[in-house]
């Protein structure tokens, strides 16, 4: 159990006088994301994404299973998010953390809850077998915002994904393997994005994508889960100093041009490697 | 020689490629064969919690997560098998009372992912400067349903063999450190395995040597 | 360059490199008055690398070490350390200076203090300090006065400023003023005056006269890219530094 | 011989000498190297001794095929429950075997109540492993019916009291109770099994194997059948499993550095092992 980081109080009051100031310790603007890296891996459904030095990886996975009793034609999406003592040195395994459970809602939310994925394309077989997607996150190394790296890497991942193809008569289902059929890709309706926010000096100042020490000394945080048809799917903000109404408003329109901003990064990331195949 | 579906002989490792320092951690390596790939990291000697700490010498502690799933009895096992290969080799004894924690991640399965695992802590704990009085390297062999030896298989080639074998070697002696071998098999056919798993196991030093070279060359600017 | 003991100089043994992994075994012709350093070991009756880097040593002592870079700071007696307070206790504070075990400082390690003036330290705050007593087996010992001249030297409470996080090699290339780090520390002194306290657990204190925040985070900026650089590099940063 | 007196035969170098028992706490090591440099163990028995091995057969009653096993101190008791379920999907005519190690805290102190731990986990994963792939029974000889229903042997493999050793107390325990075993005829009719009253039907397996331990001491010294004392000081060392043919199933080896002469005397000792213990379970039948 290693105690997470501290820095000294120095370093938080200068990073708050630069945030105050409008500079960042990588010359960042306050409203800008910091590079980002998209690699697919040779398998499918396989995303590593870099934000800044937070990596995270994601593999998504199917199965045939039984589908739920009350939603019998409805494939299922389960995600795995928990944090590895890779990036979260004090996490215990075993225990989930109370940041890990945060992350998992806010994932579950982004990713599940809003319908980004097709569950009733899953069907195979009404109350007999169901495509089951498995999404497992890996979080490799932590400098700040990782929920915005995580979402990215799920949604490209599950883009990325191809599932075998099958023929369905009656009964009898056979699952044709990669080589028989090319395999056929999940639908997707939209593409969640997490933009998240955070303030200081009780909402006066605010700044996109946090490094670790920004988060560190931040006193109020907010993640906005958007698609690029600037329609919102969650918003979470969990504590922290109020807010005025004025500041989520031009948050929201700051959010909409990153998340925007963020999808073309994917989508040139996903015809960059589907040009390479 | 039948050669296998990727063109390899019998006896040829897929391409090593190791990267070594890319997280924020201590000390932290990739170590991948071909299509398999292993991340690790190690953070020590650090604070040690109170019921782990051992007054003589360091406490290891081994986390493996697997790429797809929870962690289960076979990741419970693949951390017990890094933990007693490198107690042995990690010069403790220099830093009571802390910790070295070693995660291992794996980043792409195509078979002999102990094999990787074990590669990826050696240049992990070399990252990190932990003092070791010797380093290991492993490599696994299958023989396959005619009885051959083929060296470093992929997933499909796990698949229906007689028998799947890992072996781990450490350099100075080039003794045996770790031995896994499953399926049926002869006296012969496992002391042939071993002498190749030996010879294969030098080669993985050479590249280990190389990598090291590599990044002591960038960091001191010596073109060689 | 031929290197004299007391100072702690880095010996350009010629650029031949010499690359040892742990395990390698190191064949010494003389073995009288034989001096190893770090990253060497004895064992029965042959020397043993521990730690992969370069094998160097100073034939004229017979000295031997190997050079190795990390992040993880091992206490060493005398070393100039950087330490954030992490507790306030009655007669010591403790220091976290990124090792396994945090530093002792005792109160009375300060210049001219007696029981009634006590240094005001709080939590948090960054200290700059001297290592008096590191041993493996106990928490190693900070002071913040040298016991002989009671002069603080430098060391104390560092005020406001930033700190840069390094390699522990990079601090060791600074504090033996390698030429070319320091006359691009010099350049940079041009320009904005800056006071500097490289800890030898790979934290550096940067603080400019002016206090103003672009600039520091500039000169931050420098010295952490120089990290990577080479000798050839550097001199091109100069440059580039003045316009 | 544990109690010798230190006066007279362990040579005075050492200025202090103490009672045997405070000299095993606080130098384990020394104290066991001072036995093994006289070619003897702790607890008197030769190198190449295994300590006294009995098993009987179906000890549990409500079990469908039992097991316990001594070696020495260290007993472990296996039964096996069959039950019915649909078999996998992706291979729809073959049961299950699923063996499971449960290292209770009544075998021994240094085990915690609660999830199993890392010695339970790995106990059963080699079995689990051991199983699969040197293929003991086949499994599509557990199915009911294809697709729809097939046999789930649980083998619950209970540690009763650890001295060392536990991973060949289970390889015994295990083959013996799946020797054991008796299942009712079963036949599938429209989505039930019928299976009749009395239990005749007995596993056709494939293939029985068992396993020999040894530990490695100061490099050189193969201890066979290590005991609790034994096993934590030398850590980790070496299993060898063998088949009725002679013909190796697994070698599973850890910890510390050894030859390849000393595999093959492991193997060749593994051998031996193997008659002595068919002997003993044909013992075990007769007793029944």
């Amino acid at each position: 159990m290693v105690k997470e980081f501290e820095s000294s109080i120095n370093e938080k009051d200068f990073i708050l006088q630069g945030i105050k100031e409008g500079l960042r310790l990588d010359n960042r603007d306050k409203y800008d994301f910091r590079q980002i890296g998209i690699t697919f891996g040779p398998d499918y459904g396989r995303s590593e994404v870099t934000l800044g030095n937070t990596r995270v990886l994601a593999k998504v996975s199917c199965e045939v299973t039984r589908p739920y009793q009350d939603r019998p034609a409805e494939g299922m999406i389960t995600l795995n998010t928990e944090l590895s003592p890779m990036a979260f040195p004090s996490v215990e395994p075993g225990r989930p953390s109370e940041e890990e459970i945060l992350v998992s809602r806010i994932l579950e939310k982004a990713i599940k809850r809003s319908r980004s994925i097709d569950t009733e394309g899953l069907c195979i077989v009404a109350n007999e077998k169901v495509w089951s997607i498995r999404v497992d996150m890996h979080f490799l190394d932590h400098d700040g915002n990782i929920i915005d790296a995580a979402c990215i890497a799920a949604i490209s991942a599950l883009a990325h994904f191809r599932r075998p193809d099958i023929t369905v008569i009656g009964e009898e289902v056979t699952i044709h393997s990669i080589e028989q059929r090319n395999p056929v890709p999940l639908s997707i309706h939209h593409m969640p994005i997490c933009v998240t926010f955070a303030f200081f000096e009780n909402g006066e100042y605010v700044v996109v994508d946090p490094t670790l020490q920004e988060e560190q000394i931040r006193q109020g945080d907010m993640t906005m889960t958007l698609n690029v048809h600037k329609e919102i799917c969650a918003l979470s903000k969990a504590g922290g100093t109020p807010l005025k109404m004025e500041t989520i408003i031009n948050c929201s329109q700051i959010a909409t041009t990153r998340a925007k901003w963020i999808t073309e990064q994917i989508q040139a990331a996903l015809d960059a490697e589907k040009s390479k195949k | 020689m039948a050669t296998r579906a990727d063109k390899r002989s019998s006896s040829t490792i897929r391409p090593i490629s190791i990267t070594t320092s890319l997280l924020s951690r201590d000390g932290s390596a990739s170590f991948s064969f071909g299509n398999t790939k292993v991340i690790c990291s190690v953070n020590g000697p650090a604070e040690v919690k109170l019921r782990d700490e051992k007054l003589d010498k360091a406490t290891i502690d081994v986390v493996v997560r697997p790429l797809v799933g929870t962690p289960g009895t076979k990741d419970k096992t693949h951390e017990y098998i890094l933990r007693s290969t490198f107690e042995g080799v990690i010069q403790s004894g220099l830093h009571p009372r802390t910790q070295i924690q070693i995660v291992s991640q794996v980043m792409m399965d195509d078979g002999s992912i102990i094999a990787a695992a074990i590669n990826a802590t050696t240049m992990a704990l070399i990252d990190a400067g932990i003092p070791m009085k010797d380093i290991v390297a492993a490599i696994s062999c299958v023989i396959s349903k005619d009885d051959q030896i083929l060296l470093d298989p992929t997933l499909q080639e796990m698949e229906n063999v007689k028998s799947f074998h890992t072996f781990a070697f450490n350099k100075t002696s080039s003794s045996l450190l770790f031995c896994e071998s499953l399926g049926l098999f002869t006296d012969d056919q496992y002391f042939n395995c071993y002498e190749i798993c030996n010879a294969a196991a030098s080669a993985i030093f050479e590249k280990m040597r190389e990598a090291v070279t590599n990044k002591l060359q960038e960091e001191y600017h010596i073109e060689s | 360059m031929t290197s004299n003991e007391d100072k702690m100089e880095i010996d350009h043994e010629g650029t031949e490199l010499d690359v040892v992994l742990p395990g390698d075994p190191i064949n010494i012709a003389r073995k009288d008055d034989l001096k190893l350093g770090p990253g060497l070991t004895l064992t029965q009756d042959s020397v043993i690398c521990i730690k992969a880097g370069l094998l160097k040593h100073f034939n004229k002592k017979n000295k031997w070490y190997v050079e190795s870079n990390q992040k993880r700071y091992i206490p060493a007696e005398g070393d100039p350390v950087i330490g954030i307070v992490t507790y306030k206790g009655g007669e010591y504070y403790r220091l976290d200076i990124g090792s396994a075990h945090q530093a002792i400082l005792p109160i009375l390690a300060f210049p001219n203090v007696n029981k009634k003036s006590r240094p005001i330290l709080n939590i948090g705050s960054l200290v700059y300090a001297r290592i008096t007593l590191a041993n493996k087996d106990m928490e190693p010992e900070v002071a913040c006065c040298n016991p002989k001249t009671n002069k603080d030297e430098g060391f104390g409470e560092l005020k406001n400023g930033f700190v840069i996080k390094c390699s522990l090699r990079y601090c060791r290339r600074i504090i033996s003023q390698e030429t070319e780090i320091c006359s691009l520390l010099k350049k940079l002194g041009e320009k904005h005056e800056i006071n500097l306290a490289i800890g030898m657990n790979g934290r550096i204190w940067i603080r400019l006269k002016s206090d103003d925040t672009r600039d520091t985070i500039y000169c931050y900026d420098v010295i952490k890219r120089a990290e990577n650089l080479d000798n050839d590099d550097i001199s091109e940063l100069i440059n580039s530094l003045n316009d | 011989m544990s109690n010798v007196t230190n006066e007279n035969n362990i040579n005075l170098n050492t200025a202090i000498t103490f009672e045997a028992e405070t000299f095993r706490r606080i130098q384990p090591e020394e104290y066991l190297r001072r036995y093994i440099q006289q070619h003897v163990r702790p607890d008197g028995r030769s190198f190449n001794h295994f300590r006294k091995t009995t098993v009987n057969l179906s000890c549990i009653t409500t079990a469908d095929g039992s097991s316990m096993v001594r070696i020495g101190n260290t007993t472990v008791i296996c039964g096996i429950k069959a039950e019915v379920s649909e078999p996998n999907v992706n291979f729809p005519k073959e049961g299950y075997l699923v063996p499971n190690v449960d290292l209770s805290p009544i075998c021994s102190p240094r085990f915690k109540p609660g999830p199993p731990g890392e010695q339970a986990q790995v106990l059963s994963e080699n079995l689990n492993k051991l199983l699969k792939n040197s293929r003991v029974i086949d499994l599509e000889t557990l199915c009911i019916e294809e697709g729809k229903a097939a046999w789930v042997l649980f083998a619950d493999i209970v540690c009763v009291n650890y001295d060392g050793n536990v991973f060949d107390a289970c390889v015994i325990a295990l083959m013996s109770a799946l020797m054991n075993v008796r299942l009712p005829e079963a036949v599938y009719e429209d989505g039930l099994v019928k299976a009749t009253e009395e239990k005749t039907i007995i596993l056709d397996l494939i293939r029985i194997s068992y396993s020999a331990s040894f530990a490695m001491f100061d490099g050189h010294h193969l201890l066979v059948d290590p005991n609790e004392m034994e096993e934590s000081i030398t850590k980790d060392g070496i299993t060898v499993v063998v088949d009725e043919t002679g013909q190796l199933c697994n070698i599973w080896k850890t910890g510390s550095s050894c030859s390849s002469e000393q595999l093959k005397t492991c193997i060749s000792k593994a051998r031996d092992r193997y008659a002595d213990i068919t002997s003993i379970i044909e013992k075990a039948k007769q007793a029944i």
